[in-house]
């Protein structure tokens, strides 16, 4: 069984008194792609919150690669390699469509304040290797064509993909996807799904939330299931299936 | 009572509804079905006023309302339960009631008398009616946002989304309390990701995707259609994942 | 023995000047304080129906205090006339400069809408200074100046009047929005205006409706305030600014907190002025905030937000 | 690519025009007065420039620059008449000084966000500036503090209005230049990203409040840098000067021409210190005018001058090649 990359041990989350996650614990092994469902409300955005590091749990540990990332705030989880996307999109629209991107890369651009202004050859050289990857990252996902449009002006389902060529171009080793198929139609879903299945086969870990059912069950090779922030169940896509609680709470029966 | 014709919206460049027409008659309990984002909240925001369509038509009771601001909207008789439920969290339960009412705060007997039908169909609002708003359950707040709007005077109710969040059994309370609300002579229009109460409690149904209507029947047609078995009810994955 | 007497006499004597000193200043406080809490008060209602800082809201307080001179000086209105009268123009004015420079910059952003509020303050006040003209005037106070003499500290009749008013005023805007339905949307209006919308109420309407109340307040405490430090044209920007100091100290959003902020601030100021340095009053104020904030960064009583992500 | 350094290269050009603009001016006004006042443009736009770095593309609000400004007038000041310092190490040391303020109160402000941010800045403006006018035995309290000694350089003073103005420009253009290349380069992605949604920003790996830090330190040096040529071009300061109203006029500058464009920086300071002299025609109701433009441009160009002047060009455009 492969490595354990991302461990959640019982964390939990309160807002004054709601508490929007509550005692879950998880772990994600290296190049899974492991999916959350469960009603709206049920914590699944929130517990995404928390590993990222733009939220801080109230109680309980995260770890990465065995390191206790629990406290992190959000841009040093993003440096060692935790990407993500968000449920409602959150580009730089006043940007274009490669500057986006380029965002991405800036991990890894180690661009020096001195050089960048006064447009030393180092800045040249570093932004060239820059926009190569990001282009890179944009043929990837098929929209290379777009990359000097400005990001406001582009339709839901296409920043939607800007948004994951965004992810992608930070290189990251544990990419969490918050619903990447809402909002697209049935042609961009299927392509989803190859672009996803891509992704993890070039060794990216993937966690994701996600409605459709159809692309959470195809593609997710565990799923966890959540209700009122509790973790009810855990498994394969057919275990969950089967499961008498989740058809109950969840699936609905009949 | 209400008919809408080719109807379409956008938001700045993106294109939500791409020509929507369907229509609702007097007395019915019409669902509205589709995945996230497929415009169904977009589509309940035009009805009530809140968004201005690109083009297209929406009638109520044979009246033109598509100019007309929201309070006008509320006046005529079409009230919204939005999406997340948007009650006044910091403000009383009462409050929240007596604000449903606003338009005819002048009414104070009516008002009196709905408060009334209001706290017989939902007691535990009655319990509560001194709390603010914020403090009450997820299935509390549900239900006091369908009493807030009910507080109008509506004769069209739309539903946005009353399932959201809620756990089984009080989303089937909230279910019985429509389902009653109807049969005092109550239209209403229900949009739901929860495909399978949506058609259990309807009689006709929409089935939108991506800002266009695929399908529509009545409600036990649409429960058999293999697309929205595959799509919407959640059943026989196994069927698709092994194939 | 005599001696001893005399000593304790002195003490006495001492004690009840210290008590004086601590009352006066208490009493400075709290006048000053008082209007402060009136006009954070103003603010609030504002900031709550529109999400816009009013940078304006100083110069409502003294068109007041210029409109009351008017109607007491030139017209010789009797006191209770001229303060009502002067209410009812100022709020008018609220309401005008709602319509002409919030309404049809609906699309503006907050920035822009507080460069709005800075013209038009700078127009207000270049307004006031057309009519009134660069010098300080003098009202009457109300009710005579013979000081009342209370434990040691003299106190002016025209202070009971502040504190009077801007209890009456508190009094009123909770009344207001606890028991009228408008004041009851108008809440509703501050927690979400698309439900609003939605239950029938004309958000534009109550908006306008904000700004004729907040404009009325912020006027009454101009009246009221002026035969204590005169009046003049640009009286305004100041005690705007405390005012502003005074709702964010509480909480922006917080009618309880900016009255709690308008005391807090007040008082402090005065001792602080008192016991440290007089000529550091002003800073003392934005010290006090600057600390608050810091420590607790959404006021003492506003509500922390979660981000949406 | 050729598009993304297409655009610094318009930048350029247009840059290029400007400085032409500037040698005309420099070469057929001959009136000192209204040199000077294109010297006022210059040492406010330097100001505004590091506003509109920290407003237009960090989107942060800060209505306390004056302060920073003040607070380079007051160190040139003091340093060079109490101290004997060199003028131009008085400058650095300004420039030193604001530097650490800005460093010791971001740190805590920068935390705060919206009308707290700007409540926060506009409190430290006001306490500054009140120690500008209590402090009297340095900063010479209400009245002022005289006879600054003007720049020089070898044995060239900077005594004619001719010769600050070009002083004054090169620096403007030397920083417009470098600003230029900072908001186009990963650090200005980076601003301009924390300006635009700052929790994506942080998932992108930017410790925003760092980089919030390093914006506002900067613009704070650019404010103390104005601040600095203005005490020496004028050889007169008082507190009056760097007052509440003056951070008010830095941020409608940066307003009125247009966030997120450096050029819009230029173009509010350009008209927002030329209006005065225009509307002396108005006599007494020259603030009452400044006031209503304010409101009409807010209202009407939201976006800034630059921004709007672009769409209506674009308009125009469009209009002719479909008529």
């Amino acid at each position: 069984m492969a490595e354990v990359l991302l461990s959640v041990d019982n964390i939990s989350k309160n807002f004054g008194g709601l508490i929007a996650v509550d005692n879950i614990s998880f772990n994600i092994r290296v190049g899974q792609i492991k999916a959350i469902i469960g009603p709206n409300g049920s914590g699944k955005t929130t517990l995404f919150n928390l590993i990222s590091g733009h939220y801080q749990p109230s109680s309980g540990s995260i770890y990465f690669y065995g390191f206790n990332i629990t406290k992190w705030p959000a841009w040093k989880s993003a440096s060692v390699g935790i990407s993500r996307t968000f449920q409602n999109l959150a580009l730089f629209t006043n940007m274009s469509v490669i500057e986006n991107v380029l965002m991405g890369v800036h991990l890894h651009t180690k661009a020096g304040f001195l050089s960048s202004i006064f447009r030393l050859p180092a800045f040249f050289k570093r932004e060239k290797e820059a926009r190569e990857i990001a282009i890179e990252k944009l043929s990837l996902l098929g929209i290379s064509d777009i990359a000097e449009k400005k990001c406001g002006d582009l339709p839901f389902g296409l920043q939607r993909l800007v948004e994951m060529a965004r992810a992608l171009a930070a290189e990251p080793r544990l990419l969490l996807l918050d619903e990447p198929a809402s909002g697209l139609d049935i042609h961009d879903r299927n392509r989803l799904c190859e672009i996803i299945r891509q992704i993890r086969d070039e060794g990216v870990t993937i966690l994701m939330v996600e409605h459709d059912m159809n692309i959470t069950m195809s593609l997710a090779e565990e799923v966890i299931v959540l209700d009122s922030g509790k973790k009810i169940c855990e498994g394969t896509p057919k275990e969950i299936q089967r499961d008498p609680e989740v058809i109950r709470i969840y699936l609905g029966e009949g | 009572m209400l008919s809408i014709q080719n109807l379409h919206v956008s938001y700045g460049p993106i294109k939500v509804l791409k020509g929507v027409s369907l229509h609702i008659d007097q007395g019915e309990i019409v669902a509205l079905i589709g995945a996230n984002g497929a415009g169904k909240t977009t589509l309940m925001s035009t009805i009530s006023g809140l968004l201005r369509p690109q083009s297209g038509e929406i009638k109520f009771e044979g009246q033109d309302i598509i100019k007309f601001p929201p309070d006008k909207i509320v006046k005529l008789g079409i009230s919204l339960v939005p999406e997340g439920r948007q009650i006044f969290a910091p403000l009383t339960v009462l409050e929240n009631l007596e604000l449903g009412a606003y338009l005819r705060s002048k009414d104070k007997k009516g008002i009196k008398e709905d408060l009334d039908k209001i706290f017989s169909i939902f007691p535990k609002l009655k319990e509560r009616k001194n709390q603010q708003a914020g403090t009450l359950s997820g299935g509390e707040q549900q239900m006091l946002a369908i009493a807030r709007a009910f507080m109008a005077r509506p004769r069209l109710l739309l539903l946005d989304e009353p399932s959201l969040g809620l756990a089984p059994m009080v989303l089937e309370l909230i279910m019985d309390s429509i389902l009653e609300l109807n049969k005092e002579g109550l239209t209403i229009l229900i949009v739901e990701q929860n495909a399978i109460k949506a058609l259990e409690i309807s009689t006709r149904g929409y089935v939108l995707e991506t800002g266009r209507i695929i399908l529509q029947g009545s409600s036990n047609e649409l429960k058999e259609d293999p697309d929205v078995i595959r799509a919407y009810l959640g059943k026989d994955y196994e069927e698709i994942t092994e194939r | 023995m005599g001696g001893g007497l005399l000593a304790l006499i002195n003490l006495r004597r001492e004690k009840i000047a210290l008590m004086g000193q601590i009352l006066q200043f208490l009493f400075s406080g709290l006048t000053n304080g008082a209007v402060y809490a009136v006009i954070a008060l103003g603010f609030t209602i504002i900031y709550n129906a529109t999400d816009v800082i009013n940078f304006a809201q100083g110069e409502f307080v003294m068109l007041g205090a210029m409109v009351m001179y008017t109607f007491v000086h030139f017209l010789s209105w009797p006191i209770p006339v001229a303060f009502f009268a002067t209410i009812i123009c100022v709020s008018v004015i609220g309401i005008l400069v709602e319509f002409f420079t919030i309404r049809p910059a609906k699309n503006a952003d907050i920035i822009s809408l507080i460069i709005i509020t800075i013209g038009v303050s700078i127009f207000l006040r270049g307004v006031a200074m057309m009519i009134w003209g660069k010098d300080p005037v003098a009202i009457p106070p109300f009710t005579g100046s013979t000081p009342i003499v209370f434990m040691g500290a003299a106190i002016d009749p025209q202070i009971i009047w502040v504190l009077v008013i801007t209890l009456i005023a508190m009094i009123f805007t909770q009344w207001f929005f606890k028991y009228t339905i408008w004041g009851k949307a108008m809440r509703a209006c501050a927690v979400n205006k698309k439900a609003a919308k939605l239950v029938g109420i004309k958000v534009e309407r109550l908006v306008s409706l904000s700004f004729a109340l907040s404009a009325g307040i912020s006027a009454a405490a101009g009246a009221v305030i002026a035969p204590i430090t005169f009046a003049s044209y640009d009286m305004g920007t100041m005690l705007g600014l405390k005012g502003f100091c005074a709702a964010v100290l509480g909480g922006l959003g917080s009618g309880v907190g900016s009255i709690l902020g308008g005391f807090i601030l007040g008082i402090l100021e005065a001792f602080g002025a008192g016991y440290i340095s007089s000529s550091y009053k002003d800073a003392f104020a934005f010290l006090i905030l600057l600390i608050v904030l810091f420590l607790k960064p959404q006021g003492l009583l506003g509500q922390g937000e979660v981000d949406k992500l | 690519m050729n598009i993304h350094f297409g655009s610094i290269r318009y930048q350029y050009i247009g840059l290029l025009f400007f400085v032409i603009f500037l040698f005309l001016i420099g070469f057929f006004i001959k009136n000192d007065y209204y040199l000077n006042v294109f010297v006022l443009i210059g040492i406010q736009a330097i100001a505004v420039l590091g506003l509109s770095l920290l407003m237009g593309y960090a989107g942060q609000v800060s209505l306390g620059h004056a302060a920073f400004y003040g607070l380079g007038a007051y160190a040139s000041g003091i340093l060079t008449i109490h101290y004997g310092l060199n003028p131009y190490l008085a400058m650095f040391c300004g420039m030193a000084i604001s530097a650490l303020m800005a460093l010791i109160v971001g740190l805590p402000a920068l935390r705060l966000k919206g009308h707290y941010l700007a409540m926060a800045t506009l409190g430290f403006g006001i306490i500054i500036n009140i120690c500008f006018k209590e402090m009297a035995s340095l900063t010479g309290g209400p009245s002022g503090l005289v006879g600054i000694p003007m720049l020089k350089f070898l044995n060239f003073t900077f005594d004619t209005s001719i010769s600050y103005f070009c002083l004054v420009w090169s620096i403007f253009i030397i920083l417009m230049v470098l600003s230029l290349h900072l908001v186009n380069s990963p650090f200005g992605r980076a601003f301009r990203a924390l300006g635009s949604h700052e929790a994506a920003a942080q998932a992108m790996g930017v410790n925003t409040h760092i980089a919030k830090l390093i914006v506002f330190i900067i613009s704070a040096v650019y404010a103390s840098l104005a601040g600095s040529l203005y005490a020496h071009f004028v050889t007169f300061i008082s507190p009056a000067s760097f007052g509440f109203i003056c951070s008010i006029k830095m941020v409608t500058m940066v307003a009125i021409g247009g966030m997120g464009t450096l050029w819009g920086a230029l173009l509010g300071t350009s008209i927002l210190v030329s209006l005065p002299e225009f509307l002396t025609v108005f006599s007494d109701y020259d603030v009452l005018v400044y006031g209503l433009i304010l409101i009409i441009v807010m209202i009407f160009m939201p976006e800034g001058i630059v921004q709007a002047s672009i769409k209506i060009f674009r308009n125009f455009k469009y209009k002719e090649t479909n008529g």
